[in-house]
C-alpha cells in the first residue's frame, strides 16, 4: 500500500467512524507507526485546507476527527438538523472553568473556592459529557476526581488542554484592564 | 424591583462579596471591612425576605465578615510582631474565586466560535459495530502477580483500620446537598413526635457541614414560632435543650 | 458565492447529513435550481473518484449520499472491530483482593472494607470471567457470594488458592498497632 493508499484509508476511517478516532487505533489498523500516521493526517488535513473543502480534519490530544468547515456554517444549518446547542450558564461556566484548571479536582476543592454547594452543577456538566469522573484521590471516602472530557475540547474548539488561556492573577488583571478599556470605548462612543 | 432581580444574579456570598468590591471601587487586598460588611449584610436582609432557602452559604458568610470586622475593631493588646490581617483568607479565596470566574468569560467567548461546526453521526455496517472482541483474561491478567494482590489487600486492610469514620466513606459520591429547610422543618417535626426532649448537638453527626447545622437552627427557630417545640441555653454557647410541646390529639 | 465554493457548502452538506440527501433540498439550501446541484455533485463525485478519495459520492433516486469506498471496507473492520483496551484499573485490583482473600464473601462485605459501593466493579469481574457468584448466605434477603473461578486460577498460574499468599491473623494485629501507633504519633504533635 503506497503513501496515497494510506491517506485514502484513514480518509474513510475518519469519515465512517464520524467520532473522534485515536491516533494509535489507526495504526494498528494500517499495521504502521503512530508517527506515520500523524504525518499522514496532517497532510491530508493540510490538502484540504488549502483546497477549502467543505470538511477538514481536526486533531484533538491524541485522536483526530472530521467534522465541516466552519466557513460554510450559515448555509449547513438551512439543512443540516443542529444539535441541541447547550447553552452554559454562569454557574455551570464557573464551576467548569475551577474543574478545567484545576483538574484533576474533588467536588469538595470545587465547593471551598465557589463557596456554595457544587453537587448538582457538576452531575449536569457530567451529563453533557464535558467532565467525567477520571479517579479518585487517594484520602478519606476516596473522593471522585473530575476532569474534562474529550467533548469539551470540541466545545471549545481547542486541541488539547495546552491550548487554553492560561491563568494567573496577573491574567486576571490584563483581562480587567481591557474589559474596562471596552466599557470607556463605549461610554465614549455613547456621549 | 430593582433590588429582587439584581440579587437572583449572584451565584454565591463570594460573587456577592466581589459585587460590593467592584461597587465600591476599592482594593481587594485592602477591604474596608466595616463597610462591605454592612452592605453585604444589607442585601442579606433582602435575600432572607425572599427565599430562606438559598440562605446557608451566604449566613455562613455574614459570620465570617462579622468576625473579621470584630477582629479588626479590638485593640490588639500589645500586638504580637507581624500580626496576620484577619482578613487575608478571605481576600485570598476571593482572589482565587475572582481569578476562575474570569476564566469562565474566556471560555464563553471560546465557546460561541467553536459552535460553528458540525460532526457526522458514524456510519459503519452494523455487523462490523456490533462485534465484540472476546477478552482474553490471561493478557489482562498478564503483568499481575499474586503477590500484587497480595499487598493490594494489605493496603485494603490498612485502610480501612485506618478509617477513622464510616460516614466519611460516603463522601466520594456526588449527592445533592443542598439541605432545603423545608425538608430540614419536616424531619424535625417527625423527630419530635419520637422524642420529647432533646438536645440541639444530638441532631448532628460529626461530620455535619455547617449549612446543615445553620439550616437546622432555621428550622429549630421556624418550629419555635409555629408552636411545635419549646427551647432552654443555660448559658451563652451552652447546647440547647429542646422540648416538644403536647400536641392535643387531633 | 462561485461554483467552488457552493461545490464546498454541498460537500460539507453531504458530510454532516451522512444519510441520503434530496437533491431538492440541497437546492433549497443553496438558493439555486436542481439542475445545477446534479451538475455540481457530479462533478464533486467525479473528481472523487478521480482522485481515488477513500469516500465516494453515490446517487440513490432523487438524492445523493456519501459512503466510504468499497476498497477500504476491509480497514474499517480493522478499525471498528479493535477491542477496546480492557485494563485491571486499581478499582478492579482491589474488588478482586478483596475476593480472593475473603471468600465466599457478599457484595456488602467488600463494600465495608473498600467503602465504596461496588456493584459495577464486581459484575465487571464477573464479566472478565474472575470471578463468579458461588451460592447464597443464609441471612436475610440471601444476599449472593462471590468467589473466584477456575479461570482465575489459570490466569494467576495457581493450582489451588491454598497456594496464594497468606495473610495471617498476627498481621493484621500489626496493622491495628500501626494505626494506632500513628494516632498517637499525631497527638503528641498536637498537644
Amino acid at each position: 500500500m503506497d503513501r496515497d493508499e494510506k491517506k485514502r484509508v484513514i480518509e474513510g476511517i475518519l469519515f465512517a467512524m464520524g467520532d473522534s478516532v485515536e491516533i494509535d487505533k489507526i495504526a494498528a489498523a494500517l499495521e504502521i507507526e503512530d508517527e506515520l500516521v500523524v504525518e499522514l493526517v496532517e497532510e491530508l488535513a493540510g490538502e484540504y485546507s488549502r483546497e477549502k473543502r467543505g470538511v477538514q480534519i481536526m486533531r484533538l490530544e491524541q485522536s483526530y476527527q472530521m467534522s465541516t468547515a466552519p466557513q460554510i456554517y450559515e448555509y449547513l444549518i438551512r439543512i443540516a438538523k443542529q444539535p441541541k446547542k447547550v447553552q452554559l450558564t454562569d454557574v455551570l461556566l464557573e464551576t467548569l472553568s475551577i474543574i478545567v484548571y484545576k483538574q484533576p479536582v474533588t467536588k469538595s476543592e470545587i465547593e471551598k473556592i465557589r463557596g456554595v454547594s457544587c453537587g448538582h452543577v457538576i452531575s449536569r456538566l457530567v451529563d453533557y459529557g464535558l467532565v467525567e469522573e477520571i479517579g479518585r484521590l487517594d484520602a478519606p471516602g476516596r473522593p471522585m476526581l473530575f476532569g474534562t472530557t474529550e467533548e469539551f475540547l470540541r466545545a471549545f474548539g481547542v486541541q488539547s488542554l495546552e491550548e487554553l488561556p492560561v491563568i494567573s492573577p496577573m491574567q486576571v488583571e490584563e483581562f480587567k484592564l481591557q474589559a474596562e478599556a471596552e466599557a470607556n470605548e463605549t461610554l465614549d462612543v455613547e456621549v | 424591583m430593582e433590588l429582587q432581580f439584581k440579587l437572583e444574579v449572584f451565584e454565591g456570598p463570594l460573587d456577592l462579596l466581589l459585587h460590593l468590591i467592584d461597587k465600591n471601587k476599592v482594593d481587594i487586598y485592602d477591604i474596608p471591612i466595616a463597610e462591605i460588611t454592612d452592605q453585604y449584610m444589607e442585601y442579606v436582609d433582602e435575600m432572607k425576605r425572599q427565599d430562606l432557602n438559598i440562605m446557608s452559604e451566604f449566613l455562613v458568610m455574614a459570620a465570617t465578615l462579622l468576625a473579621i470586622k470584630a477582629k479588626m475593631l479590638l485593640p490588639s493588646e500589645e500586638v504580637e510582631e507581624e500580626e496576620e490581617d484577619p482578613r487575608a483568607e478571605l481576600v485570598e479565596k476571593l482572589v482565587e474565586y475572582k481569578m476562575y470566574k474570569c476564566m469562565s468569560y474566556e471560555l464563553k467567548d471560546m465557546q460561541v466560535s467553536a459552535d460553528q461546526v458540525l460532526y457526522k453521526l458514524p456510519t459503519i455496517p452494523q455487523e462490523v459495530l456490533s462485534y465484540e472482541e472476546p477478552i482474553d483474561v490471561m493478557e489482562l491478567t498478564s503483568d499481575l502477580t499474586l503477590r500484587k494482590l497480595n499487598e493490594i489487600f494489605q493496603e485494603l486492610l490498612r485502610k480501612e483500620k485506618g478509617r477513622v469514620d464510616p460516614i466519611r466513606s460516603k463522601f466520594g459520591q456526588i449527592k445533592r446537598e443542598e439541605i432545603s429547610l423545608e425538608d430540614k422543618i419536616a424531619y424535625l417535626k417527625d423527630f419530635c413526635l419520637s422524642h420529647e426532649s432533646f438536645s440541639f448537638r444530638a441532631l448532628f453527626k460529626e461530620d455535619s457541614t455547617k449549612t446543615e447545622i445553620i439550616v437546622t437552627f432555621l428550622a429549630v427557630l421556624e418550629l419555635i414560632k409555629s408552636g411545635v417545640i419549646n427551647i432552654r441555653q443555660d448559658q451563652i454557647f451552652d447546647d440547647i435543650k429542646i422540648t416538644t410541646v403536647q400536641q392535643k390529639a387531633a
